[in-house]
């Protein structure tokens, strides 16, 4: 089966709950086949606003778009979108076929028709040996796919998840997050998801909106947002990262020149949609970790806090430029590694530096 | 060196006052069926062969299940609106639902007879409203009974059912509608089979406490509604039978106790299937 | 469209049974408050000035400390009891604790009645060891009243503090003994606190169910037992006077009223400090 | 204050529930004013084994000595260690002066000299300020505050840890793990730690202790365990990694030559304590995504089947010797990621890979 994933175009959202203002303007446009993540924190409006897309909450403004019709005003009974709840919400007193069976059912389906589609879907996602079971006797990644059987059996316009994988430790989660993808490539259904875990929007979306206090801040690749965030916000949410601030001198070939409190100069790219300060004024400007660099003939002098291996890198503590600087590497040994007070010097590629708003 | 050795000396500081308790509880229990054995079978065959016990059976079952049935609807309504209501019209709705449960029963039974008697409020207001002339007999019959019955077994119909509803998981109705169920299917595919084991558990309890009912038969009913526990009374009050009284006693207890292992089992089941 | 429109449906189906029921619960009170105002404050100063009342008052308060008292000693002991054993005797001690609440409160008091009277099982027992050569009238006087209402009120006084004890987080107690406290200190400063709002809970609700009694004192007391919910009882049978009768209930449910009110509370502080 | 640490050092611990062999003959040394860790899944033992040092589970056999005193036979309460759990269980019911002060009332101290010695352990945790507030009005990481303060005031032998950081959202974590650090570093103190969290391990111990069903398999420091682990399940639990399978065809220059499936040889380091397997035998290798290499002439040819950018490193999913590889790496950008289906040559440093028991 090849469900065709269609458009969800959402415009000027807004959603008040008393005087708290839960989601503000906030408007995208998933296209047919793509897999665009809500990533956020707690309290963000991310899930809010899934929820306004499934028909759960009424939008006090906005529209939703499916392929160009606006559904806000109908009930999500009306609405045509599969939605996989954290903890999946599998119907506990029927069977696994039953469960999958249910939309079929409900769209007055003949039984031998609803039983036909449900066990074809069931083969899709390798479960036909479990048609008969009892939810609550499958694993966790059994029920991610039950789940999801369930809400592609109907030909959906698109699926929305809500932290499908919320509750589950890393390696569940890392095997369920290639089996979300492996099941959308082959399907080709336009995915929705909201999650608040920035690795999982890094590795399984096309696209990322990261939402703060109820607005949408960024959207683009998850390149984009991670190596050219706009916003302090951004910038810290998607990994960690030195913040670092002094005066705007200038643009030089297109590049943002900052003089720091010891009187050193540095460089930083400049993103798109990122306002130019006054000459003077004050500067923010992000490195991450792993592109600030240790160099011999480094611009910036620091001397060593500590140093922890950590697996894949090894993390350094340097105080430079009157704070301390998180710096990560790959390029470490046990015999190698530099010890506490050891002084050394860094910096970073002017392009590794990012210009923030505010 | 198998249990922790630290546990022990609080529970050997709970041994004598368990079986004190212990005996409180059994020893009643030891005396009637003593007493009740004093003629061997004597005083059971005593009991049995008259016809005031099968009278009194079937009239505590016809009675209890009819109270069950009317309790189970109006207590699934009831438990539906305290689910779905917000916080203040639900404290306002647990304060008239438990108001029963703490007034004293014979208060409550006396107040329905009052104003179900020949004078009474509800003839009254018939009469005004023109829909009779003559006062309509209402007090000491089986109506009366149930009436009063359902009113005080209605609370314990109604917190299995609500246990059950509050087990369910918003998302699993949510799922539901997702999926294309409007009110009604949700209802009747989800809701209902989610909550059948707070309604078994509700349906054994509300008979349970029905069918030990002993008030409310005496004061509202007629004597042809005497029940079975009205028996216990009337052997030991007009006939001064103790010995039969207890034989009685036994044949209650055993009679209601597998009701009650069930109930126990319903309202377990309840848990493990949230 | 604050509200979700898709929810309103069920809601209304309620409304109807909702009302229903609210009449069923306020219509006797109404009824009883109408009964007992017919003549003003008359019915009021009637029961009032006669000295039954004051008499069956000060009984009621009495009666219904001790009881509270020795069913919270023993119910602490009992609740530490369940949550220290092992689920098989858990099981057994609920079914201990259980059983005078599942027997009929007649069957039991019946029981009793037949144990402490003259010639009964006790008496029996005492002059067989010796101990008396003329029966001890143990029926009949406030020591068979407290026995039977401690027996009553037993498992209401048990399950708060239970519930209270299990919220306590196991690892609290495994920090104050790894801190250094022993079995007592650990009673003492950590254990007995965090069970308080239970024990406050508990002895509320206990209050509550003995001073509500009416059956104990009639059947184990003496005349001069009578409580307050006797008292009714009195009016309507010896008197034949509803209307004093009621404004004796309406007396009865307002003095009781605050009590409920703060065991509502304590029950609900119990689930926020656990 | 300087608290000093004192060793704690087991032999021998074997524990069984039932049928159930919880722990089995688990041995080892924390020296004065280590940080050492038992990491392992759920049901690895090492929760029993920590509980079993606290005196909450009684051993069936071994030796638990402090400083060379076996104390297997006390209560816990005559132990002399300061516990922290899960959750913190600080007492509800009493201030955090209260909370603090609690170890010495049961050590029967003066009232003025508890209210003395309690308050200058806030002082020391930097919580003077929240003497009079009640447990429930701190943040998380207040509270975790108080319980160190809490298990350190009495001047115990060691501190024993159970997973403090458990139910923490992954911000929270790191943050409460650098604070845990740097109260150690203040006082000096011996910990025992457990969790189940790799990183967690990595980040803040001297030496790790790698537990699986009941038995400790690997100690030592966090680079020993992570570069040169012994079996496959230390080599999986410590992070991503892939295991090849060829014929062990000898050792050349110490280090091990091995044959694949394809007829290409490959060389892996034999870590100490591995057995060496005979010629001709099955012989299985580690190597992590991190070290395996895009080479241009690299001993092994493969396919590039998918490329995910992750923030810190990018990650490439090769199909090469009859199977799945991952590889990782921190040269990528947005312009010069490999397409799937490129056909790529790869290797890997001989010392980078590790011949694994079993």
């Amino acid at each position: 089966m090849t469900v065709s994933g269609r458009s969800v175009e959402v415009r000027g959202l807004h959603k008040n709950y008393g005087p708290h203002l839960a989601v503000r303007d906030v408007s995208f446009h998933l296209q047919p086949g793509e897999f665009l993540t809500l990533l956020g924190p707690s309290g963000s409006g991310k899930t809010t606003t899934l929820m306004m897309v499934a028909g759960f909450e009424a939008p006090d403004r906005g529209e939703i778009l499916v392929a160009g019709q606006d559904v806000a005003g109908l009930p999500p009974e009306r609405r045509n979108f599969g939605v996989v709840f954290q903890g999946y919400a599998l119907f506990p007193h029927m069977s696994v076929l039953e469960n999958v069976a249910f939309p079929l059912r409900m769209r007055g389906l003949p039984g031998a028709e609803q039983r036909r589609r449900a066990g074809e879907m069931l083969e899709k996602v390798g479960l036909s040996a479990f048609a008969g079971r009892q939810p609550r006797q499958l694993s966790g990644g059994q029920q991610q796919r039950v789940a999801l059987a369930r809400a592609l059996v109907f030909e959906p316009d698109a699926l929305l998840l809500d932290e499908p994988l919320g509750a589950l430790d890393r390696k569940l989660r890392e095997s369920l997050q290639q089996e979300i993808k492996a099941i959308q490539r082959r399907v080709g259904i336009s995915i929705l998801f909201v999650t608040h875990d920035q690795d999982e929007a890094m590795g399984m979306s096309d696209r990322i909106a990261v939402m703060a206090e109820g607005r949408l801040v960024q959207l683009g690749s998850p390149a984009e947002v991670y190596l050219h965030p706009r916003t302090p916000f951004v910038a810290g949410f998607l990994g960690e990262t030195n913040f670092l601030t002094g005066s705007f001198c200038g643009v030089a070939d297109g590049l943002a020149v900052l003089r720091f409190a010891d009187g050193s100069l540095g460089r930083a790219r400049l993103p798109d949609g990122v306002a130019v300060p006054e000459q003077g004024g004050k500067a923010l400007l992000s490195v991450r970790p792993e592109r600030l660099r240790l160099l011999p003939d480094g611009p910036v002098a620091g001397v060593v806090e500590s140093c922890t291996f950590l697996g894949r890198h090894a993390r350094y503590v340097v105080q430079a430029l009157g704070q301390s600087l998180a710096l990560s590497t790959t390029e470490w040994s046990p015999g190698a590694a530099l010890p506490a007070g050891a002084a050394v010097r860094l910096g970073w590629a002017a392009e590794d530096a990012q210009l923030l708003d505010g | 060196m198998a249990a922790t050795p630290h546990r022990l000396p609080l529970l050997w500081l709970l041994l004598p006052a368990g079986l004190l308790y212990g005996g409180l509880a059994l020893y009643p229990l030891a005396g009637m069926l003593q007493m009740s054995l004093t003629e061997g079978w004597g005083h059971y065959a005593e009991v049995t062969q008259g016809r005031l016990l099968w009278r009194a059976a079937t009239n505590t079952v016809a009675i209890s299940l009819t109270t069950t049935a009317i309790a189970l609807l109006l207590g699934y309504v009831l438990a539906a609106g305290l689910w779905r209501c917000g916080p203040a019209t639900r404290a306002l709705l647990l304060a008239f639902i438990m108001l029963p449960f703490w007034t004293a029963v014979l208060v409550k039974n006396f107040a329905w007879a009052a104003l179900l008697q020949d004078n009474g409020v509800v003839n009254g207001l018939l009469q005004w409203a023109g829909l009779t002339t003559a006062p309509v007999t209402l007090l000491h019959n089986r109506l009366a009974v149930i009436i009063g019955m359902v009113h005080y077994v209605l609370p314990y119909a109604v917190f299995p059912i609500y246990t059950a509803m509050r087990g369910i998981d918003l998302r699993v109705e949510r799922a539901a509608r997702s999926l294309g169920a409007g009110t009604l299917a949700l209802f009747w595919t989800v809701l209902l089979p989610l909550t059948m084991p707070g309604v078994l558990s509700a349906g054994l309890l509300a008979f349970i406490v029905s069918a030990g009912f002993y008030v409310t038969p005496v004061v509202l009913g007629s004597p042809s509604d005497m029940m079975v526990s009205n028996l216990v009374s009337y052997y030991v009050h007009e006939l001064v039978d103790f010995n039969a009284a207890a034989a009685l006693a036994m044949l209650i207890l055993a009679a209601i106790t597998p009701v009650i292992v069930l109930q126990q089992f319903a309202s377990r089941g309840q848990h493990g299937g949230g």
